[in-house]
């Protein structure tokens, strides 16, 4: 049961991590959602392992906000907004995707680096957890370092609170709390997000970041 | 004061809570800036009950030395801010900047950033800690993008997006703090309660605190302000409402540097762990000298001041990085002087602002002349937070500077260079603001200067007599900050 | 007692600052500020005065650093500092009723003017370093709110700039010393700092230095001083006087408090920069002096001048005090105190004239000066004692610090160390160098501005200022005159100071016949100002007698021959730059580079002819531009750094995210 | 005093008739100061229209203050009254007032000639008399004293030959004559405007402000003569309270003294040129050199 249970939490935080090198190597819009979709997905099946593992309910939890919200509405609503920003058969540009590979590859083995030998004292589950939950977030702050799109940057965003959430639930026993903070805070930031962009659409043509950026007051 | 049937804490959240409530659906501004003010009165209040009966800690809140300094401070700037923005919307609405429904949207924002920020301080939870900070950020970020001009959105927008990634590394770093705890205090809340953490830190695996740390510091430092996560701040400062860049350099980066200092004192009482000076040291000194050239070339007198807001979380964080009695007192000294002295600046800037009819600071000139209350009382406030006494930012950088010399001598030398060059800028400006020809001026504003001289009389007072309970009080907390 | 006396009327002066912001419309205000001024100034003094034990008094009051509170002490040094500033401060609020009066905005003055003083006092009084460098500090933010008092003109904005950065620089510095003198523990009364044992040699070497930085920027040693001459004329005259005549000796203050008091026993290589920078001072400051035109920034050069002078002794008292040699380190210093004290009477005064100058006549150039004796005869009398006395010519004050200090550079021989015997000479022909220097300078000023014809129309008709400022000057004048006929007064009141900072003093004037002076041994050299004066006076007055009893008394007054071409235009008169020529020529050269560039257009051409000089000032382009271009430079390039875009910003996030990582990964 | 006051002239006289009768010409009789002083003495003044209250009271000033220095001056006898309240640094500090004032005097009238004299005479001061001063530091370590007297005493005391000594004479001889404004640093003779420094100062002086001034410089002239020859040549001296054959001894040492010195100064003016004004700081520059020289020299003898 042991190995099992660890076989396939590792299995889906391995997927985790998969599929975050996915977005960052997808360049369609509407491919991009549909991968981070997926994310949600078997962010959610973790989550829901780990609570039949954990035997704590409320995990489940977890995971059906997980499965509704970021796995489904999320990404629909993302489409609609890109639909009604005409922007959803954009191609975005990845400068270099190789390199972005080689870069994510390294911070996958940084992560491997700092967190196993620091996590000796606990569990192995919870060890590989949050290892694969850390190289997922750094993988998601990567892809918002390295898109130049809002939506695409709100995707990585979102991608490295699915890490975050993967690391809560990896960790024993963590209070009810976190997780319905996490989900209310994702909420919130999707909320505020979602007025942002409707807001920008309002005063530009397009959601590129440096758009903004040309506008900025201050400065000489 | 037991008397009171809600115990002070709770009502440190309550009051602010329900106000957010009745204000989202008032409208009207005299009313609901009236509301605002006596809430946020009230709300002071209580918290300088607290300084008298301290409940029990339990899972979610508590009361100790260090927390309280916050809250006080944080309290008494969120009641002189609002009695300060009474006036300055006021003047907003009648030029047309603002709409009534923005109004009652900012009051009630304001509130609900009151109550978090109470939350963040109150909590005994890391947890808790970490949503309420997320919750301010949130409600400052939408204070800031109010205008809805392309610059404020474009500010909101950078500090949202720099302010949720900080956010996101914070809540990493709790989790691995749990993670380290766990194995010790068990599953459940044990395991995430200050009282309890600080009573095992020892036992704790010292490897995974040092990472944990380095996220907190990051993610924390964010909204501290610390470079090179400071982008978000002199944005947020300069495009939104004069009050809210009030609140966010008197209240905010405090509250974030709170959560910073918790965790600190969490490592330092692990001997195993790495020390967190060296990381805060530098993140600090790095913050003091960029900030301080970076404000040679600002013409934005609010973002000028928000960067010089940088430069003195730098040296916060850094007499907090070297530790020690003496560093530690200072640190909070200075924490204390700055949120007042950099509040009343703004308190100033904003009317000043209003009366000029732009921020550039290359159309402000001859303040001294043509408005010599709001003109004088810049230049005051700016002496007192270049540190000259007789106001109290002095005595904080003189224990600072003189400390940090007599045991770290090469420490101190980029501290006085960075602190002289920000002296240099902060002066050529406030040279240009405040004397020469004075610039001609569109329209008068009933400025509200209580608030503004209530501040620098304060810090002049505390510079030259700082009254002996808080004297001891501070040491107290520097004692325990280690 | 007198030092209650002193704090109650120092916070009486404080409360006249607020005053002052409280009758800020009313009329009256100048007379009644200056005159509340003048009185707790004149307490003050006696408060300085009165004999008192030997033992210092001290007091302590709740402020300041909490656990450490306020402390306050007066010994001899501050007693004998504290009757100067209030000497100088009552001379000028005296000067300033009269002069204040023509002052278009008082209320950008009244209230700073007070507290100037009272900031001064304060130092003087400290005993603990914060509220030494509280009141040090304050002194300097009170004095830049008076120099910013003009601020219409851009040169004074600058001026402040200037003065308040370099101000602070200072603070920084001495902040440093004192941290490094009270340790981390943080003892920072001045107590606890005497009885810490002193640290390695380097560590007061250190302390040394930074103390040279620190009360160095504030006298305006070189290459520290360019804010001087900027800020000095920059502000109304009599607080010029007070800047240049008092709160330069402030600083001198603390140079002895803390090198001769806190330090410890020195070490003789100690006097080497000290007497090295003040050489240079004395030089390069009268050097700049002698080419000004403008007549304010002549004099606060000339400040600098004395300034180093000041430090050249106190040099000298370091080198013997480490050589345990008492005598002659009582005498440097004796002169050292003595010279403070010389320079602060007549510096007050030379502002002042210059400040009854520009009132009358609106100008401040000598060269649209001239023939002032003619419409101001009394000012222009009580300026010349001045310049008698500052150039250091018997019988008057200045000569005899200038020659107790001669004495005591003539005892360094004695020195064991073969770097001071050979350093000291060469720093005694600096100073004799400046002394004549000086003279020549005073004689160009003098000369330019107050003799000859009128250049300008302003100088003709210029009246004569009114009485309370002459009444102040002439006061000054008086004492300058008494310092100088009766030395042995003042080098007594100065003994016991020497016996407690060197451990020795020179023998007692008081009880020597004919009021003499004997700084070592009858055998070795004295000095009797008063019979000099009266020989002068006798002699001057017989060969007069006999003149008027033998020669003729017919008097024609006619045209001035001029060697036969007289030419009516005053502008054919020797200009002060003119006056300045050859020593622009043979010492300007090496100093700043002076040229003189003449464009005489060849025979026919009408174009008119050139003459230019031009100077470049060395520190200021040795060591101040750079400062200034490296500053520039990180600010453009740092700047860069605000308009990255939010992805390169996250970017920064991420590196410094990684980095730290990598750090903890690679950590042990 | 009145000795000096007396003597002045004739020394002046003196050197004008041994420069004459050196350049083969018959020349004044040596007496000729003495009537051109009575002369001007009956002339009237004429003074400048703008002339103010200092221009006439100068002369006398000059006069008072050039006088004393040279009675501190010990000419014949040591101990002399009052010689012990003022040391050599005071009689230079002494001269150093009187040209104070002729410096002023110069510029009072407001003409270029005076200027020009005023400027040049300081710019020779203020090179002359650092030279001075290292001087005395050399006399003063020689003798341990900058009293006059002292160091005469000390001097006719232990005879030693000393290369300081010589440095220090030259050095001296070269500030007396600067500072007398004899050739090759001034010419008291020309009336060649450019050239004059001394003479441009007193141009618009006459009658019996112009006499007081001329004695004065007289007597300047003689007080260096008697200075070198005191220090460098006190045999002769009276010593203190000798008696009246010492005292006669002593003047008439003194007066050859003052004939040899006028003697050897006509023999260098005659022999030399006049420098331009630009090489004159040079000239000193070299004076203070010899002194330092004469200094280090000194502690290098001094250590041995």
């Amino acid at each position: 049961m042991g190995t099992l249970a660890f076989d396939v939490a590792h299995l889906f935080a391995g997927g985790l991590v998969l599929i975050s090198f996915m977005l960052l190597y997808q360049d369609r819009m509407t491919g991009l959602i549909n991968i981070f979709a997926l994310h949600a997905v078997v962010l959610s099946l973790s989550v829901a392992w780990q609570a039949y593992v954990q035997h704590s309910p409320h995990l489940f939890l977890t995971a059906a906000i997980a499965i509704i919200f970021k796995a489904t509405i999320i990404p629909l609503s993302l489409q609609r907004i890109m639909v009604r920003l005409r922007i959803h058969r954009d191609i975005e540009v990845v400068g270099g995707v190789g390199v972005t590979m080689l870069l994510g590859i390294c911070l996958v083995a940084l992560s491997l680096v700092v967190i196993l030998p620091a996590t000796a004292a606990a569990d192995p589950l919870a060890r590989e957890d949050v290892a694969f939950a850390l190289s997922v977030v750094l993988l998601g702050l990567l892809m918002m370092v390295t898109r130049r799109n809002a939506i695409s940057q709100v995707i990585g965003f979102m991608s490295l609170e699915n890490g975050l959430i993967l690391a809560a639930t990896g960790a024993k026993g963590m209070p009810l709390v976190v997780e319905i903070s996490v989900a209310f805070s994702v909420l919130i930031a999707f909320i505020v997000i979602g007025i942002f962009l409707f807001r920008i659409r309002e005063r530009f043509d397009t959601v590129d970041v440096q758009e903004l950026d040309r506008v900025r007051g201050g400065g000489r | 004061m037991n008397g009171f049937a809600v115990q002070p804490v709770d009502a440190l959240l309550i009051i602010p809570a329900l106000s957010a409530l009745i204000l989202a659906f008032l409208s009207g501004y005299r009313l609901t800036s009236r509301i605002n003010l006596i809430s946020s009165g009230a709300v002071f209040l209580f918290a300088v009950a607290l300084l008298f009966s301290r409940p029990a800690a339990d899972n979610y809140l508590f009361v100790d030395d260090l927390n309280v300094v916050f809250v006080v401070l944080s309290t008494f700037i969120g009641f002189t801010t609002s009695a300060y923005s009474a006036s300055y919307i006021g003047h907003e609405i009648e030029v047309g900047k603002l709409k009534p429904t923005h109004v009652r949207f900012y009051h009630a924002m304001y509130q609900s950033m009151m109550f978090a920020m109470n939350l963040a301080l109150l909590a005994n939870n890391i947890g808790l800690m970490w949503v309420a900070i997320e919750f301010a950020t949130l409600t400052t970020v939408l204070m800031v993008g109010i205008y809805r001009t392309p610059e404020a959105l474009e500010a909101a927008w950078k500090y949202f997006i720099l302010g949720s990634v900080g956010i996101a590394l914070a809540l990493f770093g709790t989790i691995l703090v749990y993670m380290s705890a766990e194995p010790v205090l068990g599953e459940g809340y044990d395991a995430m309660v200050w009282t309890s953490l600080m009573r095992h830190a020892a036992a704790f695996s010292p490897r995974l605190l040092n990472v944990a740390f380095v996220f907190l510091m990051l993610g924390y430092g964010t909204k501290v302000g610390l470079v090179p996560m400071h982008a978000w701040l002199p944005d947020a400062h300069a495009e939104g409402p004069t009050p809210i860049s009030a609140v966010l350099s008197g209240l905010l980066l405090n509250v974030a540097l709170y959560a910073v200092l918790r965790f600190k004192m969490l490592l330092a009482a692990n001997a195993a762990a790495i020390a967190p000076g060296p990381l805060m040291i530098a993140l600090g000194l790095a913050s003091l000298i960029f900030a301080g050239f970076m404000l040679y070339r600002r013409d934005d007198i609010k973002r000028l001041f928000a960067y010089s807001s940088i430069e003195h979380m730098g040296i916060i964080t850094f007499a907090f990085g070297m530790g020690g009695p003496l560093a530690n007192f200072a640190g909070l000294l200075h924490m204390t002087m700055h949120s007042l002295t950099k509040s009343a600046i703004f308190f100033a800037v904003g009317h000043i602002a209003q009366v000029k009819g732009t921020q550039k600071i290359a159309n402000i000139r001859g303040l001294t002349e043509s408005h010599p209350v709001l003109g004088w009382g810049l230049v005051a406030g700016v002496m007192a937070i270049a540190g000259l006494p007789p106001f109290g930012v002095f005595m904080s950088e003189f224990l600072v500077v003189s400390s940090t010399f007599a045991r770290q001598p090469l420490l101190a030398i980029p501290l006085a260079f960075g602190l002289l060059v920000a002296f240099g800028a902060l002066l050529l400006r406030v040279i240009g603001l405040a004397f020469g020809e004075p610039s001609d001026s569109f329209g008068e504003v009933e400025a509200s200067i209580v608030p503004l001289f209530l501040h620098l009389a304060l810090v002049l007072l505390m510079g030259i007599w700082l009254e002996p309970h808080i004297a001891v009080w501070f040491q107290n907390v520097a004692g325990m900050l280690g | 007692m007198s030092l209650t006396v002193a704090l109650l009327s120092i916070a009486a002066l404080l409360g006249a600052a607020g005053l002052a912001i409280a009758l800020a419309r009313s009329v009256e205000a100048t007379r009644i500020i200056y005159g509340l001024c003048f009185g707790f100034s004149l307490i003050l003094f006696v408060a300085a005065v009165v004999p008192r034990g030997a033992a210092a008094l001290t007091a302590a009051l709740p402020l300041g650093l909490p656990w450490i509170g306020a402390h306050f002490r007066m010994d001899v040094l501050s007693a004998f500092f504290l009757a100067i500033v209030n000497l100088g401060g009552a001379a000028a609020s005296l000067y300033a009723i009269g002069y204040g009066a023509h002052e278009k905005h008082p209320s950008r003055i009244l209230p700073f003017f007070p507290a100037f003083l009272a900031g001064m006092n304060l130092v003087l009084l400290a005993d603990d370093a914060f509220s030494f460098l509280v009141a040090w500090e304050f002194m300097s933010l009170s004095s830049w709110a008076l120099v910013m008092a003009h601020h219409h003109d851009a040169e004074n904005r600058r001026a402040g700039f200037i003065y308040l950065l370099m101000a602070s620089f200072g603070t920084l510095a001495l902040l440093m010393a004192f941290g490094l003198l009270a340790g981390s523990v943080g003892g920072y009364s001045f107590a606890d700092i005497r009885d810490a044992a002193h640290g390695p040699s380097w560590k007061s070497g250190l302390v040394l230095a930074l103390v040279l930085l620190g009360a160095g920027s504030k006298a305006g040693l070189v290459p520290l001083h360019i804010w001087l001459p900027l800020a000095h004329p920059a502000a109304p005259s009599h607080v010029s006087a007070l800047m240049s005549g008092v709160m330069t000796k402030v600083a001198i203050y603390g140079f002895i408090r803390i090198v001769f008091d806190l330090l410890g026993p020195p070490e003789f290589w100690w006097s080497m920069p000290t007497l090295t920078l003040g050489a240079i001072t004395a030089m390069l400051g009268i050097l700049s002096a002698t080419i000004q035109s403008d007549l304010k920034k002549l004099l606060a050069y000339s400040t600098i001048e004395n300034i180093g002078i000041i430090f050249v002794a106190l040099g000298l008292a370091l080198a013997f005090k480490a050589n345990g040699m008492a005598l002659p380190a009582a005498l440097a210093f004796t002169a050292a105190l003595f010279h403070v004290f010389n320079h602060s009477l007549f510096k007050s005064l030379l502002f002042f004239g210059a400040g009854a100058v520009q009132g009358a006549t609106g100008e401040r150039d000598i060269e649209r000066l001239g023939g002032l004796i003619h419409s101001m005869p009394r000012t222009a009398f009580v300026f010349l004692g001045a310049c008698l006395a500052i150039s250091a010519l018997p019988p008057l004050n200045g000569f005899v610090s200038e020659w107790l200090v001669f004495q005591a550079v003539l005892l360094s021989p004695s020195l064991p160390q073969w770097s001071l015997k050979l350093l000291v000479p060469a720093v005694g022909v600096a100073l004799a160098l400046s002394a004549a220097l000086c003279a020549g300078c005073f004689v160009r000023a003098y000369g330019v501005a107050f003799l000859g014809r009128a250049r300008s129309i302003a100088a003709k008709d210029a009246r004569e200022t009114d009485p309370w400022s002459l009444s102040a000057m002439s006061g000054l004048l008086a004492l300058c005159l008494l310092a100088g006929l009766f030395p042995s007064y003042m080098i007594d009141t100065i003994t016991p100071a020497a016996k407690l900072f060197v451990g020795g003093h020179v023998p007692t004037q008081g009880d020597i016949p004919w009021m003499s002076i004997v700084p070592i041994a009858e055998s070795r050299s004295s000095y009797n100002g008063l019979l000099v004066f009266v020989f002068i006076i006798f002699s001057a007055s017989v060969a007069a007698l006999i003149v008027r009893r033998f020669g003729s008394k017919a008097i024609r007054r006619g045209p001035a021959w001029d060697c036969g071409y007289p030419d009516p235009s005053p502008a054919t008169q020797y200009t002060g730059s003119s006056f300045a020529q050859p020593i622009r020529r043979t010492l300007g050269n090496v100093a700043f580079v002076a040229r003189d560039h003449l464009d005489m257009p060849p025979p026919g051409d009408t174009r008119p002819a050139r003459f230019g000089i031009e100077v470049h000032d060395r520190v200021w382009d040795g060591i101040y531009t750079p400062i200034l271009r490296g500053v520039e430079f990180c600010a453009d390039q740092l700047n860069r750094m605000n308009y990255l875009t939010i992805q390169e910003y996250l970017g920064l996030v991420f590196i410094a995210l990684v980095g730290l990582l990598l750090v903890i990964a690679i950590w042990p | 005093m009145i000795l000096v006051l007396s003597l002045a002239p004739l020394l002046l006289g003196f050197t004008r008739k041994t420069k004459a009768r050196l350049l083969r010409r018959r020349g004044p009789s040596i007496f000729q100061p003495y009537r051109d002083l009575l002369r001007l003495m009956r002339k009237e003044v004429v003074l400048a229209d703008n002339a103010s209250w200092l221009f006439r009271s100068a002369p006398y000033l000059i006069f008072a203050a050039t006088w004393v220095a040279a009675a501190l001056v010990p000419t014949f006898a040591t101990g002399l009254m009052f010689n012990w309240s003022a040391d050599l640094i005071v009689i230079t500090a002494l001269l150093g007032s009187a040209r104070f004032f002729l410096a002023l005097a110069g510029m009072d009238v407001g003409t270029s000639f005076g200027g020009i004299g005023s400027s040049r005479e300081m710019m020779f001061a203020s090179l002359a008399e650092p030279a001075m001063i290292m001087i005395v530091f050399v006399v003063a370590l020689i003798a341990g004293s900058t009293q006059l007297s002292e160091i005469a005493f000390h001097m006719l005391s232990h005879i030693e030959l000393r290369v300081s000594y010589g440095l220090a004479l030259i050095g001296l001889v070269i500030v007396a004559i600067a500072e007398n404004g004899r050739i090759p640093v001034d010419n008291p003779a020309t009336h060649l405007e450019l050239t004059m420094v001394h003479e441009a100062m007193v141009l618009e002086y006459s009658g019996r402000h112009l006499a007081v001034i001329e004695l004065a410089s007289a007597l300047k002239l003689l007080l260096y003569v008697s200075l070198i020859a005191c220090i460098f040549a006190p045999w002769g001296l009276a010593p203190h309270g000798a008696d009246f054959r010492g005292m006669a001894f002593g003047a008439v040492a003194f007066v050859a003294k003052l004939a040899v010195g006028g003697f050897l100064l006509a023999l260098f003016e005659v022999s030399t040129a006049k420098m331009r004004v630009f090489r004159v700081p040079d000239f000193l520059g070299a004076a203070l050199m010899l002194g330092l020289l004469g200094t280090l020299l000194l502690f290098v003898s001094r250590s041995l």
